[in-house]
C-alpha cells in the first residue's frame, strides 16, 4: 500500500499538471465524490476531433488530484473517440499502482469526468460498474 | 442407489456435518427436519470462523487492510449468489435476513408505492405465512384486494381457477416454488409466463426451492425470488432477495440508514446504488460470506443430484410409510414432489408423533409449519413431517418407518 | 497505569481475541477502527462453533431436543441482553439485524400509526445516518415535520436550542447516547426527562453508548433502545431493539410472517405476543446465542471497568495527538468523551492519512463515518478517525501517534 | 423424553377421568392453542367456595388431554381462590413429567381453562409468562 504515495504519484500531487481554469473551454464537466468530498472539473480545447489544450481544477486526495495531473499530461492530442472508451484499466496503468473498492473511486473521479466532457453530456447515463460496491456517479 | 459417477455419496456427505455425529436421548441423530432448517457442513462453519479470526472489519468504505479484505469477500459471495441462481448482475441479489424478510421488503417497498385500490395481489392456498402476512398487511394499507388460487384435493394449485384469477387488475403473482408441506413443485416457468401475459409482476417463494432444486432465475423470468441460508447449507442471520435490476432500480427503498445511501442532507437525501440501496446498516458480513461457501459446496456437489438424491429418498419413503396403518400422506403422489412428506395418522396427534420419534433419535416437525390455510383447507389444525435433504439415508427412511409404527404400538 | 484488582488488563485480554496476533503489510495489526465494529474474542466465535456442531435447529415450535436446545438457549440470549441494559422483561428485548433495524422498526411500526401532519419528530445534528434517514422517510409518508437540534462549535447539543425545539408538537425525540464521530456522551438521563415533560416519546440510538458505557434503561426511562452486537464483541448480523412493554403491546408489527403470528386465516390474522411479534421469519439463532457469549464476556469484564479503560485511553491519545502539527481535533474536550477521535490534518486529506497509516499495520476510518450533516455544520466532507476499545494499549496509541508524524513528513 | 408416554399418562389419555358435559355448571370455560388445534372445556359446579363437581371436554395431543384429567381429579373440593394461584409448577407436579417450550403450552391449556372459569372471566387479562417464547392466550 506504500506504493500509494510513491514518487511520482507525490510529485504529480504535489506539483499538479496542467492545473487551472481555461477561458471558453469546448467542453467542461465538474464531478465530485460526495463520500469523500473530492471534486475535479476538466476543461478541454477541442480541434478536428483532437483534445489541443487540457487544463483541470480540483481538490480532494493525493489520488484523486494525482489522477487527474496525470490524466491531463496523457489525453493531450488524443482524439476524442478514443478517450470515449477509456476505463478503469487506463486508469490504473496511467497510476501504476492496485487500489483497494475505497480508493479506486478516487482515481475514477478525474477519468469520470473527461469521459462526461467527451461525451458531451452533462448527466451520467446509466451506467454498469464491474464493482457491485462502488456507486454510481449521477451528478 | 443407482452409482453413476455423480450420485451424492450421503455416507460421505455426513461426514461433513459434524452435529450428525451425535446422539440424541442416547440414540443416533436422525435429523429430518430439513424443511426447517438444514445442518451445516464443516466448510460453512470454517468459513465463518475464518472471517472473524483472520479478515473481519465492518466492509464498505473502509481504507484499511482487514475492511478491504472483507469487503472483497462479502462482495465475491454476493457473486456467488448470483451465479447459484443465474442472475444477470451481482447487483440484482439484495442480501436480507431471511425469505421473509425478502418477501416483505418487496411488499413494502414496491407495494406501498405501487399498489392502488381496485388493484388485486395474487397469492396460493399452499403459502408459507410468510408468503401471506406481508400481502395481508400491505393490501389493507394500500386498500388493495389479496386473492387466493385455491388448491386441489390433492395438492396442486388449481390451474383452472387461476385462469379466472389472474386479470388486468391483478399487479403480483406471489406463489411458492415448492410447498413447504405438501411438498408439490410448481410449474413455475409457466406461471411467470400467465401472469406476465396479464401484465402482473412474479414473486417467487424459493425457500424450498433453491435448496433442493437447480434454479435459474432467467428461464423462470420472475421478478423477484427471495430465499434464505440457513436451509441450504448456509448460517442462519442471512437470505437473499433476487430483482431484476430494472425494477429494484425504479423502486423505493424499504430501510433507511448508513450504507444505503449517496448522500444525505439535511433538506433530503439520495439513495446508493442497487443492491445497497436495499442493505441499510451493516450488514451480516460473515453470514452472506459463509452463505458463499454454502453455495461452493452445493455447487460442488450438482443442484442436478441433490434433486435426484431427494427424488429417490422421497420415492423410498413413500413406499415405506404406506405400510403403516392409519398413516395418511398429504399431497402428491411420490413422483411430483421434493423431498418433504407431511402425513396424520389415525391413532396419534402430531404432536405425540413427534415426541415419540424424538425419544428415538429421530427429529421431525409437527404442526402447521407456518401453513394454517393449507392445513384449514384440508381441515386438518396440524401434520407431522418428515424432511430430507443431501446427508440423509435410506436406512434413516427404514428407522422412521420403525419408529412410526411404534407410535402405532403405544397408542393402539 | 492504575493497578487496581478491577482494572482491565488489555494485554491479557488480547489473549482473547485471534485476530489480533495477525500481521498486515508484515507489521502487527493495530486495530483503531472499533466504533465502525468490534473484533471478536474466541468465546463468541467459539459459541458459534458450538451450536452449528451441537445444538443447531430451527426454534420456537419444534418438538425435537435439538430444537428445544436451540430455543432454551435463543431465549437464553434474550434474557442475558435483558438484564445486561436492565430491562424489566426479556419481553422488551427484540432482536433484530443492527442498529438501523432497529430504528428503522420503530419508525415503520410506531411512525407510521401515530405521527400525522403537524405533529414533529426530533433528532440532532450529530446523528448516524441510521438515525436520520428512517426518519426522514417516515415523515415525508406521514406529513409530520422533522426537527434538528443544533451542536455547538465544541460538539455539544445546543440546549438552549432543544428548550425552544421540544414542543407539544414532538411526538419522538431520537438521539444517540454518543456521538460515534465527535464522541460527545449526552446527558441521556435528563434529555429523556425533558422529552417526557412534553409527553414525547424517546428512543436512543445505542449503537455507541452499549458497547462502551454501562446502561440501564431503567435509570435512562428511554421508551426505545437500539444497538448492535457487532459493536460490542458480538457476531455479525443481530442487533436489539428494546422497548417498553406497553408500547411495543400497543404497536402494529413491521413485517409478517412465520413466528410472528397467532393465527393466519384467509380472511386476516391476529399476532403473536411481544417480542415475537417482531420477529417475523426464521430468526439470527446462532447470532443471538453467540451474542448472548459476547455480554457474558463484557459483564465479566465489567461495564465500568471497560469505561474506565476506554476513558483513560482517550485521554492519554488525546494529549499525544496534540503534538502533531497541523493536527485538529472533533468535538469536546477529553473529559466529556468516548473513546473515539475524530481529527482532520492541514497536510493532508483523511484518505491520505487512513492509506498512510494502512501501511503501517494501524486501522483507522477516513471519510462522513455516516454522519453527513455533522460533517457540513463543521463546514467538513470527511474526517479520520481512531476508535479505541478493551484490547487496545497505550503503546499502540503511540504507534498511531509516531504515524502520523510520518505522514506529515510524507506531505510536509 | 420416553416419560412423556408414561403408564399414567396414557392411561388418562386413553381413559379419561371426568370427560363429559354437565347440565347448568356455574362456571364454564372453553379455551383452545391455535398453534396445534388443541381445545379444553372446563365446566365446575361451586358450592361455598368450593368445587364440588368438574366435567371437562376437549381433544388434542396426550399431553393436554392427560393434563385436563388429571386436573379434573386434583381439583375436586379444593377452594376456588386457592385454583385462582395455580401455575405452572402446579401443572407439571400433577404430570410428573419435565417438557419442552411445546409441550409445555400443551399442559398449560386446561390449566388456564380451569383459572379462567375460576376467576370467573371470558377473555384473559395481560398476564405476565416466565417463557417468553410461549404465546399468551387471548381467546
Ligand atoms: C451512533 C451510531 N448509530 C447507528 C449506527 C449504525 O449501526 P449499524 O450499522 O450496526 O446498524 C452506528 C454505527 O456505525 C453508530 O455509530
Ligand atoms: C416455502 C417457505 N417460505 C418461506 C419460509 C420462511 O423462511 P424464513 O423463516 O427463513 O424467512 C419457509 C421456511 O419455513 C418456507 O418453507
Amino acid at each position: 500500500m506504500y506504493d500509494l504515495y510513491a514518487e511520482e504519484i507525490l510529485d504529480h500531487y504535489k506539483f499538479p499538471r496542467n492545473k487551472g481554469r481555461m477561458d471558453q473551454p469546448d467542453l467542461i464537466y465538474h464531478d465530485t465524490n460526495p463520500f469523500c468530498g473530492d471534486e475535479v472539473t476538466i476543461m478541454l480545447k477541442v480541434e478536428n476531433g483532437r483534445v489541443v489544450d487540457v487544463k483541470w481544477d480540483g481538490r480532494g486526495c493525493t489520488i484523486s488530484q494525482a489522477a487527474a495531473s496525470m490524466l491531463s499530461e496523457a489525453i493531450k492530442g488524443k482524439p476524442l473517440e478514443e478517450l470515449r472508451h477509456w476505463g478503469r484499466e487506463e486508469m490504473l496503468d496511467l497510476l501504476g499502482i492496485p487500489l483497494g473498492p475505497v480508493r479506486i473511486k478516487c482515481a475514477m473521479l478525474p477519468l469520470k469526468a473527461l469521459k462526461a466532457a467527451a461525451w458531451g453530456i452533462t448527466a451520467w447515463p446509466h451506467e454498469e460498474e464491474a464493482d457491485t460496491s462502488s456507486p454510481r456517479q449521477k451528478p | 442407489m443407482t452409482t453413476t459417477t455423480r450420485t451424492l455419496d450421503p455416507v460421505r456427505i455426513r461426514d461433513d456435518f459434524p452435529i450428525l455425529h451425535r446422539q440424541v436421548h442416547g440414540k443416533r441423530l436422525i435429523y429430518l427436519d430439513n424443511t426447517a432448517s438444514t445442518q451445516k457442513p464443516r466448510q460453512v462453519i470454517n468459513a465463518l470462523v475464518q472471517v472473524y479470526e483472520e479478515v473481519y472489519a465492518n466492509v464498505h468504505r473502509g481504507i484499511h487492510y482487514l475492511s478491504e479484505a472483507a469487503t472483497e469477500r462479502y462482495e465475491g459471495a454476493r457473486r456467488k449468489v448470483a451465479q447459484f441462481i443465474n442472475a444477470r448482475s451481482p447487483r440484482e441479489v439484495i442480501f436480507v435476513r431471511n425469505t421473509t424478510e425478502g418477501i416483505n421488503l418487496v411488499a413494502y417497498a414496491w407495494g406501498m408505492a405501487n399498489l392502488r385500490p381496485g388493484d388485486e395481489v395474487l397469492i396460493t392456498e399452499m403459502e408459507h405465512h410468510s408468503n401471506i402476512v406481508p400481502w395481508q398487511i400491505i393490501c389493507e394499507r394500500t386498500g388493495a384486494t389479496l386473492r387466493w388460487v385455491p388448491v386441489t384435493p390433492d395438492g396442486y394449485l388449481d390451474l383452472d381457477a387461476l385462469e379466472r384469477l389472474l386479470t388486468e387488475r391483478t399487479r403480483l403473482f406471489a406463489f411458492t416454488a415448492m410447498s413447504n408441506v405438501v411438498g408439490t413443485i410448481n410449474p413455475v416457468q409457466e406461471l411467470v409466463a400467465r401472469a406476465h401475459a396479464v401484465g402482473a409482476l412474479v414473486l417467487v417463494d424459493g425457500a424450498q426451492a433453491v435448496p433442493h432444486l437447480p434454479v435459474d432465475v432467467q428461464a423462470w423470468d420472475c421478478d423477484f425470488l427471495a430465499f434464505s441460508g440457513h436451509k441450504m447449507c448456509g448460517p442462519s442471520g442471512i437470505g437473499i432477495l433476487y430483482g431484476k435490476r430494472q425494477l429494484l432500480e425504479e423502486m423505493p427503498p424499504f430501510m433507511g440508514g448508513g450504507e444505503m445511501i449517496r448522500e444525505v442532507k439535511m433538506t433530503g437525501s439520495r439513495w446508493n446504488e442497487v443492491p445497497h440501496k436495499f442493505e441499510a446498516g451493516t450488514p451480516a458480513i460473515a453470514e452472506a460470506i459463509a452463505l458463499g461457501a454454502a453455495v461452493d459446496y452445493l455447487s460442488q456437489l450438482g443442484m442436478e443430484q441433490v434433486a435426484a438424491h431427494e427424488r429417490q429418498l422421497v420415492r423410498y419413503a413413500y413406499e415405506r410409510l404406506q405400510d403403516i396403518g392409519g398413516l395418511k400422506i398429504l399431497g402428491p403422489g411420490p413422483d411430483d414432489r421434493g423431498g418433504v412428506l407431511a402425513f396424520v395418522m389415525e391413532s396419534a396427534h402430531p404432536h405425540d408423533i413427534a415426541a415419540i420419534l424424538d425419544a428415538e433419535g429421530i427429529a421431525i416437525r409437527a404442526g402447521h409449519h407456518c401453513a394454517q390455510p393449507l392445513h384449514d383447507r384440508y381441515g386438518l389444525v396440524a401434520s407431522a413431517r418428515a424432511s430430507f435433504y443431501i446427508y440423509n439415508t435410506e436406512d434413516e427412511v427404514d428407522a422412521l418407518a420403525l419408529a412410526l409404527h411404534r407410535v402405532n404400538q403405544v397408542f393402539g
